[in-house]
């Protein structure tokens, strides 16, 4: 039994970056973190992924963007940014003044691409890289790396060799060999994971009698995911040793904490901030409360994998 | 998106209760309209903003936007269609149920040019709230109000019937058409439009390089800029219905694009 | 144009055998036929689906065996049936009275058993074998056989064999090459093909701080998963000539149409029959009356697929 | 399974309409129990059976089963405890809303074995409303009726005093603890119990071979065989609740296993 009248502690390490927290905002539901001031306090979170970058910017995909599921959010934004040298003049100091953790979502289309925009981010003042191989959403946005472990073995390696900051990957729940992919990262230097990104999901107009998305297929997200994208987080965290930051469909406590049982270090929430916006500081501090009620000095103790 | 690092302190997301809820339109086939009186402790909205509304004991997902109609004392109304899933649970709502609401959200009306002549403002259906929100604004008799129905009007009861031009397509009030069958933005000042997309697009068509705002409808997630869902290509780039909107000058809107 | 005066033809044909309508229960939700008699008019639907059947006996799963998740139902029910000799003495007969098409659902632990199983079944007046290589919630339950395209051939070959009747082969969707599998079973001699199975998903007691099942993972079902479900179909569809019958969380007309626009032939109802029993009858009726509506005189028009 | 082909035409499934829904019990912290009425105009229901209730604009997706407290001229009425989402839907449900129900499904409280003695009436908590039911068909004074509760009771005022005992764990009523502390099954002719599973086991091990039956609550999702969800081990093997049960004699049943 541990002491029950220490505060919880929540903050989490993850590669050498301790955070007060681990809620932390998901990548292109969060924008550049200034969005969602005045709604909720956002200097609480543990930390904030940006929107999906790339060297270049990115007009985005044509026609509908989004369609509501059944507890399931369907989207295809198609990697909409201002590119990553206008990120880090324009977006990147109001950022950084939040206090939560600044977390860099990259994406790209080529290696090359990739290097070189982890390149010009290494240089300011994020704490982490997210690498984004499993956009499922454009044409050649980085879910093809993620799908198969000899391609993302080759990402992360060209931007592990220029990228001075934490790495963290993101990883694609369409990937037929998740954990090949996962350990395939981890081989190639990778710090940390995180999982899962949208589903590839397929919608259509009933009316109009043609896919709802221009591109037919588009990211299933939101409650609906949520025991699919656990369980894979679960296969992932039993086969690895590296912090693993679990997302997929979470939007209460109770869905938090079925992360950390799976052996989540820290959580990212992204579909549930629309349905509710305090839904992140909801749950720091429903998790705060749970320990307390709990006595529990730190939520790792939660982990259900045979971890040494 | 230079601006999306305007700080936003005038909104806020609270848990409020439904005051009222009381049908003004029930054709039959068409859905329900009722108006909707929510307790609203936080900033005052302004004509041309929206909510997202989302009932605690929601059954989607995702909150819907609404225009505000009218703000007094605490009390911000809504008129709200019923179309799909999402408002059949807003207009069936009742009064006494826990509500969440984000906003206010979005711009407002621009304030009208100088000039000379009235303001047209062009309502097609449930378009007619943030039109009717602005006129309370506007100087009595300074403005003339458009209004196009399917079948039988609702909501313009407390507009003097010579300042009101009515049209439905079953011809059951007015001119028998559509509002931009009978709409002429010769003489007017400037024009304030919302409705259904066709609609307002006809009426951009009509109106040239003349000064008019049209209020668009775009599937929103997030409705504070966050997510890039609710797109609108304009001759100024990818905009963001949410925040950069949902009022743009007419003649910006690329509508085939 | 269509003649608008003809009444809607909702009859469709797999494998040679004409349904009435393409409106099928799923196996396991629909145990024997008889289960829902009284709630709804079980003589309407165009077919119905056994419990899942093995050789012998089986007692199922111990511990928990349903958990709810947003709009999403997890099964852990592990096949239990009384065995295909039971089977066909004991619920088989009053079956064949309903009216609907009988397909039974066959599974195995072997291809032995499947093929044991297979030629009794032959022997009986079903009208069609639905192959389940896709059970996710017993150890040997088939499952295995489904996720990769070579054992898949060999069970399905083995079956066909002994097999007289119409085979569908129901595929799972945790399959890492799904259409590789779809290929796979067509060449090794599938009249027909139907998708999805049940998600493998994830969920923990948080009070318990344990997995809900015993078995840790669990199949998902429901309208969570459509969006899921309809893009394999759509894939599926596209990759095979033989008829498909799509489900997955189908619960309303429109979702019924969607998997139609993706190219399915018919389609099976699960768990949307638990949530409303009248689901099936409401679909049968929606759909005719769209047709009326859109004066479409057969359903295969809806298809979005290029199929000669 | 052999039951399985038995014809059920003794049940239905209708839209129905929320008559009344009233709070009979509002502890802060144990959430609300109501009673709620629905018009029904299915085949009476019988002591011991339950309906699958979803409201039509359910937020969960399943239908829950809830045990038949009363029937009366086309109206059934059921008792409600708030437990998770599924329950706090329907404890919240107004009157006019309209929800759906499956039923009357399950077996019955079978007929008292001849005999001397009265019959024990055995509830824990919301487990009190099939046993409600059932004393309405048994003589007065031919039973006594036990009700345990967390803390203060509900639901039993219509009983007179002599043929109650109560027990609370919190001591706010009759015996400090809990029911099977205090209920000895000698000189019973039968005993009939619901309640959470916990209470029922001691209950079973108690009455031994005596005649004791119990209902017992499993997860369900379909309600009527279908599924094999909701299996109930015993002596004689796997037993599904909702069809085979939910009532069964309490000696057959394998708690631990
Ligand atoms: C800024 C703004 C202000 C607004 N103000 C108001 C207001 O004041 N009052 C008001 O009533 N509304 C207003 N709206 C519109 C309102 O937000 C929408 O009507 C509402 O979000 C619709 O949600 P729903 O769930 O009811 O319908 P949805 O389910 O989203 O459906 C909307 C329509 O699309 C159809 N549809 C749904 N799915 C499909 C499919 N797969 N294929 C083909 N068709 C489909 C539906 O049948 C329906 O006709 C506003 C919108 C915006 C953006
Ligand atoms: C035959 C029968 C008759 C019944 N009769 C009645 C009756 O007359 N009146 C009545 O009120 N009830 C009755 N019940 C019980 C009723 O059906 C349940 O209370 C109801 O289904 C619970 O649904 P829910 O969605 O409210 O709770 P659920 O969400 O299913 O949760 C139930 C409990 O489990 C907990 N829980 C949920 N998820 C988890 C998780 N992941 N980990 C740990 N704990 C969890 C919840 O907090 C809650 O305490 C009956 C049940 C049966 C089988
Ligand atoms: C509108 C939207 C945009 C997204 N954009 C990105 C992105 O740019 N980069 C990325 O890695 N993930 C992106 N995602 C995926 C989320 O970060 C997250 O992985 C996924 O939505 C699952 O979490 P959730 O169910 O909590 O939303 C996006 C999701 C949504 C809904
Ligand atoms: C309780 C339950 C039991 C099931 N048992 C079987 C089975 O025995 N054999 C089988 O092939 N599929 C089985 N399934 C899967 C369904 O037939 C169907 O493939 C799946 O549920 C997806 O459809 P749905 O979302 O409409 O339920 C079962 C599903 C459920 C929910
Ligand atoms: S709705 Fe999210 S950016 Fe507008
Ligand atoms: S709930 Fe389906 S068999 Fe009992």
């Amino acid at each position: 039994m541990h002491n029950n009248n220490i505060q919880p502690d929540l903050s989490v390490q993850i590669a050498g970056i301790t955070f007060k927290n681990p809620v932390i905002a998901a990548s292109g539901t969060f924008g550049y973190g200034q969005e969602y001031a005045g709604l909720i306090d956002v200097s609480r979170l543990g930390g904030i992924c940006t929107k999906g970058l790339t060297l270049h910017p990115r007009e985005g995909n044509r026609g509908r963007r989004l369609h509501e599921t059944a507890s399931g959010l369907m989207n295809s934004i198609g990697l909409e940014n201002p590119g990553i040298p206008a990120f880090i003049e324009q977006e990147l100091p109001a950022m950084l003044e939040l206090g939560p953790r600044v977390i860099a979502n990259l994406s790209g289309s080529t290696v090359e691409e990739y290097q070189e925009g982890a390149r010009l981010l290494s240089a300011t003042g994020i704490d982490m890289i997210e690498l984004n191989i499993s956009c499922p959403n454009v044409k050649a946005g980085g879910m093809a790396f993620g799908l198969c472990p000899a391609d993302a073995a080759t990402v992360v390696q060209a931007v592990r060799r220029v990228c001075d900051k934490p790495l963290m990957v993101k990883l694609s729940p369409n990937a037929p060999d998740l954990v090949g992919v996962a350990l395939a990262c981890i081989n190639a230097g990778a710090d940390a994971l995180s999982l899962v990104n949208t589903f590839k999901a397929l919608a259509f107009d009933i009316r109009r009698r043609t896919p709802i998305f221009d591109h037919v297929t588009a990211g299933l997200s939101g409650p609906a995911i949520k025991p699919l994208a656990l369980r894979m987080v679960w296969d992932v965290c039993a086969a690895v040793q590296v912090p693993v930051v679990g997302m997929g469909g979470i939007a209460s406590t109770e869905d938090a904490l079925e992360f950390f049982m799976a052996g989540a270090t820290a959580i990212q929430i992204g579909t549930a901030t629309f349905s509710r916006p305090s839904t992140m500081i909801d749950i720091i501090e429903g998790l705060e409360q749970y320990m307390e009620t709990e006595r529990i000095s730190h939520l790792s103790e939660l982990s259900l994998q045979d971890r040494e | 998106m230079a601006d999306s690092s305007t700080c936003h302190h005038d909104r806020a997301f609270l848990s409020c209760t439904i005051v009222a809820n009381a049908p003004i339109h029930t054709v039959p086939g068409e859905g329900l309209v009722t108006e909707m009186q929510v307790s609203w402790e936080g900033p005052v909205p302004q004509p041309g903003q929206f909510f997202m509304l989302r009932l605690e004991r929601s059954g989607v997902l995702l909150g819907r936007p609404i225009s505000v109609l009218g703000y007094r004392n605490g009390l911000v109304s809504f008129m709200i269609a019923e179309r799909g899933k999402g408002s059949r649970e807003l207009v069936t709502a009742r009064a006494g149920e826990a509500i969440e609401l984000s906003g206010p959200l979005g711009n407002t009306w621009p304030v009208p040019p100088l000039g000379d002549g009235p303001i047209a403002l062009v309502g097609g259906g449930i378009g007619i709230a943030p039109l009717i929100y602005l006129s309370e604004r506007l100087p009595p008799g300074s403005f003339h109000f458009y209004g196009g129905f399917r079948s039988k009007p609702y909501g313009l009861e407390g507009f003097p019937p010579e300042s009101l031009t009515l049209a439905s397509e079953d011809g059951s009030v007015g001119y028998r058409g559509r509002i931009p069958d009978v709409f002429n933005p010769a003489g007017f000042r400037a024009v304030y439009a919302c409705g259904p997309t066709p609609m307002l697009k006809r009426i951009a068509e009509v109106c040239g390089q003349a000064p008019c705002y049209i209020s668009l409808e775009e599937r929103m997630a997030c409705g504070v800029g966050a997510c890039l869902g609710c797109t609108v290509r304009t001759t100024r780039g990818n905009r963001r219905c949410c925040v950069d909107g949902p009022i743009f000058p007419a003649a910006e809107v690329l509508f085939d694009a």
